[in-house]
């Protein structure tokens, strides 16, 4: 059948990382161990996720896959996790980009067009202040500063049409760390 | 009764519009933009025609191209749903003259109706209350600052073409009165091609309800009673109720009476909805008239017993209203929720892209109108509204619960998406006691949190859930291809091939 | 009110009374047989428990187990559902000696109206109006014959344990009535554990009209109105719908009144149907009362208002009824039909199997209890509904054209179903009209063809729909994983290997 | 892309074999030939089927892919189709299987237990008559005959589990054809 007998997987929550190993022990049986922490589970997959059974408990855990990451929603909540294999995350510690620093940079977090730029190069700018408008769906969105600093560039111009992730302006924020 | 009807329309509207057109035997045309050539609303109509690019501009409000379409397809009518075209005075027109039945009110009521500051003006002459305000647009934010402070703040800008809360803007105090109108006028323009605005008082901690009426063309008119859509964001309808929880029979009957009285004096037909607003001593005070259907219709549909579709294309062939006020009542509670594709972990912006996966709440009391499905895409050109869902229940209590068990069921993968907030907004004390005003969505932005995140034993179980989804995807790809299972992968094969099985090194 | 309730049922009902239980907040437990291990209710409940083996008789009938089961999570009340323990005193006294609350009648009101020929007697005492018949079940063929002929052909031998058609026979002649006897004793014993039959007279084209009944413990009892149940397959309820169409108001209050006056003289508590034959002079008789929730509930759930699983958890706790008689009404009207899993091509034979694709109809006056979703797997051992799917509308001929437009959205790929034999079902002219009798399936049966091929240009339009799916599905496979679309392939890669592109040489 | 650019598509409809190619003309567009039967059509698959307009005319097919067979339903009915390649047809035709006479052997159309065998090898049958009594999901499910002829074979026994497709009986039908 080409399932492994003992799997490890390694995966990430937040910058911190995990050990899971699943073993299979019958007929939609599991034995699951988190961080040493282990798990009789009675699992299947279906469409919109695994269906486990834990101590009598009926998890019905939704799981939607955003590349390697992994949302995971049960009734008290939801969860990222990035599931690594040995290589990815070797790559991902030696570029350093676990971090977690807020960034210097203003992405499009939408798809839309670029209505009004309201700072310029070189300007001070104030948390909560106005950095960016920005049209999708017939609805202007306005982009506000998270915290104090400068706008060290901008990279976008009214009439600009933007996709999600696009660079908008680069910010150095005030000394605080 | 009509054999063909166009559909001017696309979305969730066209689908529900198509529903009961199919029910009534009636053949369907829907249009379409090319950025809609794959939309669920031309899969279901009998035929669809594609009448231009992306834009609405240079499409769904492209009236000449629409008109050949019913021409070249021999529809009767012509059903607007609600924006776009549907309370535009010019196409009504347009309609008459060739000679195709306009699903909706006689150019003259729209026009009327249509900009706000005129249908104050009428409405005050028929009797009805209204809100202190401007009567005219006002052409620039100097002048509209000396009529603001005139009235005194706070004030309310809204847009003399307007509706659904774009170009509205409320304003707290004078300093920032200038900025938010000009603001309101660009977005008017962009939104309506006309920027006039206006001003108008702003009534603190209102109630907004509406009063759905029905008139035929032989002058007879209904109330089909209110709609509670205080839970609104940035101006926007969340939730909407019907029957709303602090209306007395005597206030419902007066409302009622006001909205078909003012229906009457502009000569109104079809079905249309007088906003009011509700002051906490039940004051209420017309805001203005939806002349077309409204996206919360479904409520009054639950409550009262009514297809109001079926009821447009009746009275807009000419035949007289099936019911009169007496046979009409209110049984149960309905309340409806619009879902919509927005983040609320990042400021509510809208998050149009690829719904993988939609999965819709079953069971008794709930229905679903939408015009999504899985693999379906969400255009960032249009509305990001993905579906409205209605609950009913004998008690509004009955029916919030039975919402809240019914959004547990609801997912709708791929996007972000507004349901957990609207799940925040209906265990918000104010709206569980139903005495909630326009303002109850303040404070649970300021505490929503859009994932809450596990923790402890969830938090593992959550893991074990993730690396059990991997392991067992990668078990269905190595399995021989003979088992012949043609169930749903969502593509695992692609991501199985780049992972490796192996220990992590740390 | 309870806590937590125990749910000894699987498929549409154990997630339809889980909906109400979560609605009123209540935690769930499910249990479930080895072969339902990835059943939708176990995903559904809080908690879940393992029963047995798939056989119902060593899981689903095991009454220790369950209790078992109810200890263990300290579940206070037990729900049956319909079938499986629903009707059995045993149970029911089982559950009141462990402590815990059958949600059903007392051990006494099952016994009475379990077996048919003694509740046959109790009514008859109760003035009750009921069809000739045995009033003891018959042990052998040839002395129920002997009966038989002295009532005189048609008559019908059935299951005095029985329900839902199984070990039910019509017999039209004397020379048929043994082996028929006989194959009903062999089928009521499998289904059972009980063979023993009894005969009755056989009204000629009958409507099969029910009145649900609710009773409290307070001696309060009141009649939730009428279904029509006489579309009928093998005795086996398909279409059931509220209010009949050929009732007047007088005979439905009799009816009601009846029913009521029934169940009080057995001391009955909770929700039960009373079952009656109706002739074409509107006599009715009593056929047999069950005394449990019924498949079609829906139907008098939509026209009447309640929520039928609710008022059940209420009369369990031992609250009184919420409504009285005068209170309670019928507005518009609802029609339920029951999709199996069955070949109507193939003589209506079960077709268990993996249910591909399933889509659920959306939009106004629609309602979907299902136990089975896309991915699932129709089993075998048990019942081959896959849905109760329930309709409203103002009025009949609205709610029977919204059924027909909600059936075209249907989909059940994967495995044969009944849904294209339901519309058949709806345009019968004797359905359209309302005054069918239980017959109207006959000429159906005849006539009906599963699938209607297609002719001409639709033909060939499907044959390039055929080949267009293989084509862009080749596409699909050939393009770059990079697009990272996980939308459903329906296995498609497998296929799409074996398959040459290549000219066909004939 | 990897999209050929022009794709024959072999099928049979009943016995008969058809010839349907396949053009993309632009994006969502495709030029279908049916046998010589040229179709212009806007298309695209989703998740129940295909979805095309013609002439104006919107039709949502719905395919359901049985092995090679197509299911193909649109608002008039729905037919089956299998779709060949042109080795797969080359050796149909060459066993023969496309005859499409009464199949002499009655193979179960059902899983479920054999209650009762109601025939023994070397009886005369009549139309109608019980064969077999199958029950499945607790209902007794007879099997008759649908013409005349003789038991040639019993394959199963009262008491046995069976699969769909199981052979149960063979028959001999009396001559007609």
């Amino acid at each position: 059948m080409g399932i492994d007998r003992y799997v490890r997987v390694p995966a990430k929550r937040g910058a911190k990382a995990v050990e899971i190993a699943v073993e299979p022990a019958g007929e939609d049986r599991f034995v699951v161990t988190v961080d040493g922490r282990r798990f009789e589970l009675d699992a299947h997959a279906h469409a919109s996720g695994v269906a486990m059974r834990h101590e009598g408990r009926s998890l019905d855990a939704r799981v939607v896959w955003e590349g390697s990451d992994a949302v995971v929603t049960l009734p008290n909540g939801a969860s990222k996790f990035e599931m690594l294999d040995a290589r990815t995350y070797a790559l991902k510690s030696a570029t350093g980009a676990a971090g977690g620093s807020a960034k210097p940079v203003l992405n499009s977090p939408m798809a839309g067009k670029i209505i009004l730029v309201k700072v310029a190069e070189g300007d001070t700018v104030k948390e909560g202040q106005t950095l960016v408008i920005i049209e999708a769906m017939k609805m202007e969105n306005e982009l506000r500063c998270l915290a104090a600093g400068k706008v060290v560039k901008v990279a976008v111009a009214a009439g600009d049409i933007v996709k999600p992730g696009d660079k908008l302006l680069e910010l150095a924020y005030d000394a605080q760390d | 009764m009509f054999k063909k009807v166009l559909i001017a329309n696309r979305g969730e509207i066209a689908i529900r519009v198509m529903r009961t057109l199919k029910e009534m035997g009636i053949a369907t045309v829907a249009v379409y933009s090319e950025a809609d050539r794959r939309a669920l609303h031309v899969r279901y109509a009998d035929e669809a025609y594609c009448v231009g690019p992306a834009p609405s501009r240079e499409s769904y409000l492209r009236m000449d191209k629409i008109l050949e379409v019913a021409k070249l397809t021999g529809a009767e009518a012509i059903h607007p749903g609600y924006g776009f075209l549907s309370e535009n005075a010019e196409f009504a027109q347009a309609c008459a003259d060739a000679g195709v039945v306009f699903i909706g009110p006689p150019p003259s009521a729209i026009e009327a109706m249509g900009e706000k500051t005129a249908a104050r003006r009428r409405m005050i002459a028929a009797g009805v209350p209204v809100v202190p305000g401007t009567e005219h647009p006002i052409p620039t934010a100097a002048q509209a600052l000396v009529f603001a402070e005139a009235i005194g703040f706070p004030v309310l800008i809204k847009a003399a073409a307007g509706g659904g809360g774009k170009g509205m803007r409320r304003v707290d105090e004078a300093s920032r009165f200038e900025e938010a109108f000009d603001g309101a006028q660009r977005e008017a323009r962009s939104a309506f091609g006309n920027e006039a605005c206006y001003v108008e008082k702003f009534v603190v901690e209102p109630k907004h309800v509406e009063i759905q009426v029905l008139c035929d063309e032989h002058g007879n008119g209904v109330s089909l009673f209110e709609r509670d859509c205080s839970v609104q964001r940035r101006h926007q309808k969340v939730i909407e109720e019907s029957p709303c929880a602090v209306l007395s029979e005597e206030i419902r009957r007066k409302m009622g009476e006001v909205a078909v009285q003012g229906a009457k004096a502009v000569g109104y037909v079809g079905a249309g909805t007088f906003e009011f607003l509700l002051d906490r001593d039940k004051n209420f005070y017309f805001l203005e008239m939806n002349t077309r259907l409204q996206v919360e219709h479904p409520v009054t549909e639950a409550v009262v017993g009514v297809d109001l579709v079926e009821e447009q294309l009746h009275i807009a062939a000419g035949l007289p209203l099936r019911f009169t006020q007496e046979q009409l009542s209110q049984r149960g509670h309905a309340i409806e929720v619009r879902i919509y594709a927005e983040d609320p972990a990042n400021q509510f912006l809208p998050s149009p892209g690829l719904i993988r996966r939609m999965v819709v709440p079953q069971g008794p009391g709930v229905r679903n109108d939408s015009g999504y499905d899985s693999g379906t895409e969400v255009s960032l050109h249009y509305d990001p509204m993905v579906a409205k869902f209605i609950v009913t229940g004998e008690t509004r209590e009955k029916a919030r619960l039975r919402l809240l068990r019914a959004l547990d069921e609801y997912q709708v993968d791929g996007i972000a998406n507004n349901i957990e907030f609207l799940k925040a907004c209906l265990v918000e004390p104010d709206f569980v006691s139903g005495s909630y005003d326009t303002g109850v969505v303040n404070p649970i932005l300021e505490r929503f949190k859009a994932v809450k995140p596990l923790e402890g034993e969830d938090e593992a179980l959550a893991l074990a859930a993730a690396a059990l989804s991997l392991h067992l995807r990668r078990a269905q790809s190595a399995a021989p291809a003979a088992s012949g299972g043609e169930t749903d992968r969502d593509g695992w094969r692609d991501f199985g091939r780049a992972r490796q099985v192996s220990r992590l090194s740390t």
